[in-house]
């Protein structure tokens, strides 16, 4: 899957929820080898060199047939912003597929869940597809969604992958939509209601979210693939920037180090020093953009 | 007569020869913003550009500092990676013959805490087969000095050189710090202690925090700015250095053009090293040089080097006496 | 509940009190940024300022630099203006009193070659009404002493600090250089040569040429960087200096949003000034008090005095031993 | 004359001749006291910090009763070519009116010529329709244009102010359009051959063509006002960046300069030490722009 840097077509842009946009990028090379987990860098600016570097985005809908995948992201700050006024007809430059992937279940294993966070839900539908494909392979095979988002108006729509057949449970903190609660709460309570038994989870959200779905995990004593973020300069194992505190392969008490770019952004939660992280700070909108 | 109104001629010669270093082009790129080079194969073709040089080496691996390690700032961007890096041993066992499989002109940046750790390295490299230089990092911290460091006081400067030197009979660059009164005084000192070249200049040293959560950008606190920020004061280091040594001197700080390129040549500098840039378009270093072809066929001139040091500063105007140069 | 979601209070304090100087809020304007002030009263309220720090002013009127003397660099420029300035009588008969009829409070900054100009400005100075402090630029070459910036070396810092002490007791505010290897150092010097304020940062020493006409963008060939370009060096020094004095500093460097000064606030300075901002936005100053009012009541505090220095520098993860802060 | 600081809406932008475009901005309050010669400072970037310093534009046309005015500019490098491709609908942040300008001819005088090269016919369209209007006041008054322009495609039209009965005259340096020369060669030798003599001239352009049509002025003992051009910051009076070197007042040889943007942009031609003056390096687009 060889990197490559590309002039893609800005095909259309929608406001999918609050402060929340889907974008479709033309750009053929990159699509043809993009996989469900994987991520692209975007450049922002058109303009100057500030802001100067680009920002990473998951595939959120790989169409590979027509050359196009489509990107999801929340304004957290000026990058997300800018991009947010890109009108359709613009060009972006991308550069992709980077990083790891989702891979199947083992063989023996028939039912998987699916945790998304805020904004964590943009990798899950594109992965929640495949693994649908993979449901319908065996009759036993069952595929949830636990999605959390803070409040109804931030909640992306979930028909698509419903259609699809994964049984979709959502959530929100303030009750607006779904249950009362956080994504844990959400699968650990549908769970016990509902005696779902999976076998799998892949995750995605903010890092409390994840610290917290790897603890219940471990407790249930099942293997949770999650998909990570960390601060990025190139995406492309170039700078070690993008480092985060992991177990050393050693399970010595050693300092160590994995870099989500790329031996990430999905990793095994057991392989990752939860404790040591350093949350990513958040920004009112208000002061950040204009 | 050309597209651009200037003769067609044969390609310019792009060949520079800084001391004992032959370079097929003066176009590096940047040690820590270019990986082991592999990670860039898929972008470029390594063996093009006039060298790659690596990520900065030590004798023991190092696993760097706790994240977050970068973080932007307005045309930059502020590093505080901590050196991490796979050791001499694993360079030398996988990094190395990865570049020479590729054809890529290899520099081996260097790093220690002690003039006996570069000294250890030096030697270490010195039988090693498709390394073209040694270029040594000199902003480390001397721990026996109170993790002062080495670049910024012309003496301890001097005794990394000396031995570094006393270990190779490689081409030696030494990599200054911008972040010293007089980087002519510590070039000087380099040069007497056998640097064959100089480059110049590493990151500079900056700071940021986040006014909500009330904590450092970085989790070292302090980290070293790059990017076109900072153009200017390279390209003021490389000026006073080119002034103050007499050795040839590469360029290195904010390059993401070939006009910016260019612009370091212009004031005298043999070479340039692509950074920041690499890491916003893994392309940079390859755009850079055909940019720098394009310019030198333009302007009608048969070789790079009839362009480096051609600065005009002399000033129609008498300068105001006393005036507080670049201070208001 | 108020917009943001915290609750509504009555305005946050925004007063603070530098040493001996006490301001209405910790918004200034920097010297050479913003003229004698009456440049920008079409725009904004003068009287609403901190202060206003005039243009650097010397015994004798001063032409300035032969042009160009300012260029752009990426989010930055560059100026050689050469301390052009109208001299010390014409500011007292003309420009002091222009301030003081718009309430402004005001702020000299002053210039100087050599002890003894620095010294009779400040005697000259000390009479005049409507002056709430000088500000020493040391950032100017001392002729007597081959023409090096009094600011680059601990001893001449202080020997310029002692000589304007003797003259004023007003309170006095020393501007600081960046372009030295170790701020710490001159800070303590001029602290304990009797400055009651530290301000920082002055330009960060920079060039720009033009690879066309190859000449320097600027006549005097080098300039002082100033803008967002230099925002995480002025942090650092900020931050260096702070830990290294006890008397109240002032940030400056690259301050163009509430969001940049409150930065300079976190890691601990007193009040802070806006310098290119205004030449990009006439309304920058008062545009950041704004913001500034707008982020204490946002978070909940009643002083701007709560959170100058908060930072917490806590780190969650062991550093790396012997890395090379901020150097890759 | 207040200065004041204006988003202005873009209204309507055109390209009127080779890399030269004219735009219109609704800005009321500049507009309400804005004079020919005067200038304004633009804003140019949207996005971030980079290009940092707005840039000078003179008023081409001032339209009172509509609030708005008109700038007309050549993209010679990466301000003015962002510039460009502004959209009409966007808003531009600008100040101004700044600077001094152009005053009547004293009473005595009846034949004046306006010499612009290239650019510099930028304020001469709005100058020019005052003086046609002066003229109209009395029939002895005469109005001339003298335009030089590198080649055919820069030539931005005149025929608005021909209508207002400007006569007006064009040279291009290759002659692929009225004569071929410069603009102080069309205006010495149409002087010559039609007996014209201007008694006082106003003149914009490139550095080498305003000290040349300076020395014309000075043989000829004619007041030239010339509109100058310098690398600005502010442009209202703050940074004193925009020197040039001047005569000064009291006619001694020590160091003088003038601002722009204060005493300036108009000044009297006699008042100016061309042979001190660094030309503004130009730079070839093709490797400036992308
Ligand atoms: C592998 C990967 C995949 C991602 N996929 C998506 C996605 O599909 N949709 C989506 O909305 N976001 C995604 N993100 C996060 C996204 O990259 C950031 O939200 C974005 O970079 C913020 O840019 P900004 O300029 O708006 O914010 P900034 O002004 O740069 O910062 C604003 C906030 O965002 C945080 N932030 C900055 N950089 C990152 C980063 N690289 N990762 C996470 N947070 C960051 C900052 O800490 C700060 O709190 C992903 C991140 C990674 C590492
Ligand atoms: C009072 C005044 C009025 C002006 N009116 C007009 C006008 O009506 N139409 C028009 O097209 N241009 C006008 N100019 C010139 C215009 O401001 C410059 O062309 C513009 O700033 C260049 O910006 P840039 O980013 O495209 O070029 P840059 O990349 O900044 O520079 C490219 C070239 O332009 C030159 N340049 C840079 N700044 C200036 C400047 N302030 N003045 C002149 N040249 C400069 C540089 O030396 C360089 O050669 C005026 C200038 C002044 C001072
Ligand atoms: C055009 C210009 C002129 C300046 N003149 C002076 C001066 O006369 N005295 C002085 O102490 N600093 C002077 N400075 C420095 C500023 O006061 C300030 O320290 C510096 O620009 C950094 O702040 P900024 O990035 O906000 O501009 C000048 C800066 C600029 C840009
Ligand atoms: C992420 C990163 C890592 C770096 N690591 C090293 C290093 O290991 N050794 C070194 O000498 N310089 C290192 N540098 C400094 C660069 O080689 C270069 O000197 C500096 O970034 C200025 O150039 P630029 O502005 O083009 O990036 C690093 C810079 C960055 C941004
Ligand atoms: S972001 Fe550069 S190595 Fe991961
Ligand atoms: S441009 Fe700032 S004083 Fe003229």
């Amino acid at each position: 899957m060889p990197k490559t840097q590309e002039k893609a077509r800005l095909l259309e842009t929608r406001r999918v929820a609050e402060d929340t946009h889907r974008i479709a990028l033309y750009a053929p090379r990159i699509t043809a080898t993009a996989r469900p987990g994987q991520f692209v860098m975007v450049r922002i600016t058109s303009e100057g060199t500030d802001p100067l570097l680009n920002r990473p985005f998951s595939f959120h809908r790989i169409h590979k047939d027509d050359g196009l995948f489509e990107i999801l992201f929340r304004v957290v700050g000026r990058g997300t912003w800018l991009l947010s006024q890109r009108k359709e007809g613009e060009t972006l430059e991308v550069i992709g597929p980077l990083g790891n992937f989702f891979t199947l279940p083992p063989a023996h294993e028939e039912t998987v869940a699916l945790v998304a966070g805020g904004i964590g839900i943009a990798p899950m539908e594109e992965w929640g597809h495949r693994l649908a494909q993979w449901a319908r392979g065996d009759e036993a095979r069952r595929v949830y969604l636990f999605y959390g988002a803070r409040t109804a108006s931030e909640v992306v729509p979930t028909r698509r992958l419903e259609r699809k057949g994964v049984t979709t449970f959502i959530s929100t903190d303030d009750g607006t939509l779904g249950r009362c609660g956080t994504a844990l709460d959400l699968l650990d309570q549908t769970c016990r209601d509902l005696s779902i038994r999976p076998q799998r989870l892949y995750s995605c959200g903010p890092l409390a979210m994840q610290a917290a779905v790897a603890t219940w995990a471990r407790q249930q004593n099942l293997p949770a693939v999650m998909s990570l973020e960390s601060v990025m300069a190139c995406g492309i194992g170039a700078c070690l920037g993008c480092a985060l505190p992991a177990v050393p392969p050693d399970d010595s008490s050693r300092i160590h180090y994995v870099h989500v770019c790329k031996e990430g952004p999905v990793f095994d939660s057991r392989k990752i020093l939860w404790e040591k992280m350093e949350p990513m700070p958040v920004r009112p909108l208000s002061f950040v953009c204009s | 007569m050309g597209k651009d109104g200037t003769h067609a001629r044969s390609a310019p010669e792009l060949r520079v020869q800084l001391g004992p270093l032959s370079l097929k082009n003066p176009v590096l790129t940047a040690s820590g913003t270019f990986g082991y080079g592999q990670e860039f194969s898929d972008f470029l073709d390594l063996a093009r550009l006039g060298a790659v040089v690596v990520k900065g080496i030590s004798l023991e691996p190092r696993p760097g500092n706790p994240p977050p390690r970068v973080t932007e700032t307005p045309a930059g961007m502020l590093n505080a990676i901590g050196l991490e890096n796979v050791g001499v041993e694993r360079f030398l066992a996988e990094k190395l013959p990865s570049l020479r499989r590729r054809n890529a002109t290899v520099i081996v940046n260097i790093l220690g805490n002690s003039e006996q750790e570069y000294a250890a390295l030096a030697e270490r490299l010195e039988d090693a087969e498709g390394i073209a230089a040694l270029e040594v990092n000199i902003s480390c911290p001397n721990v026996k000095e109170g993790g002062i460091a080495f670049g910024t006081d012309p003496k301890t400067a001097a005794r990394v050189t000396e031995a570094v030197r006393q270990k190779t009979h490689r081409p030696l660059i030494v990599k200054l710090s911008p972040n010293v009164t007089d980087i002519g005084l510590i070039a000087r000192a380099v040069e007497a202690a056998g640097a064959d070249i100089i480059s110049c200049i590493n990151t500079v040293s900056g700071m940021a925090v986040d006014v909500f959560s009330r904590r450092p950008k970085l989790a070292n606190v302090l980290g070293g700015l790059s990017g076109p920020a900072i153009k200017p004061v390279a390209l003021r280091c490389v000026y006073q250095v080119v002034h103050a040594v007499s050795c040839p001197v590469i360029g290195i700080g904010g390059i993401q053009t070939a006009l910016d390129a260019l612009e370091f040549l212009l004031v005298g500098a043999s070479a340039v090293q692509v950074g920041t840039a690499n890491l916003v378009r893994p392309t940079a270093a390859v755009e850079v040089l055909d940019g720098l072809e394009r310019f030198l066929r333009h302007q009608g001139l048969a070789s790079v080097q009839e362009y480096i040091g051609t600065l005009d500063t002399t000033c129609r105007l008498p300068q105001a006496e006393e005036a507080c140069a670049g201070d208001g």
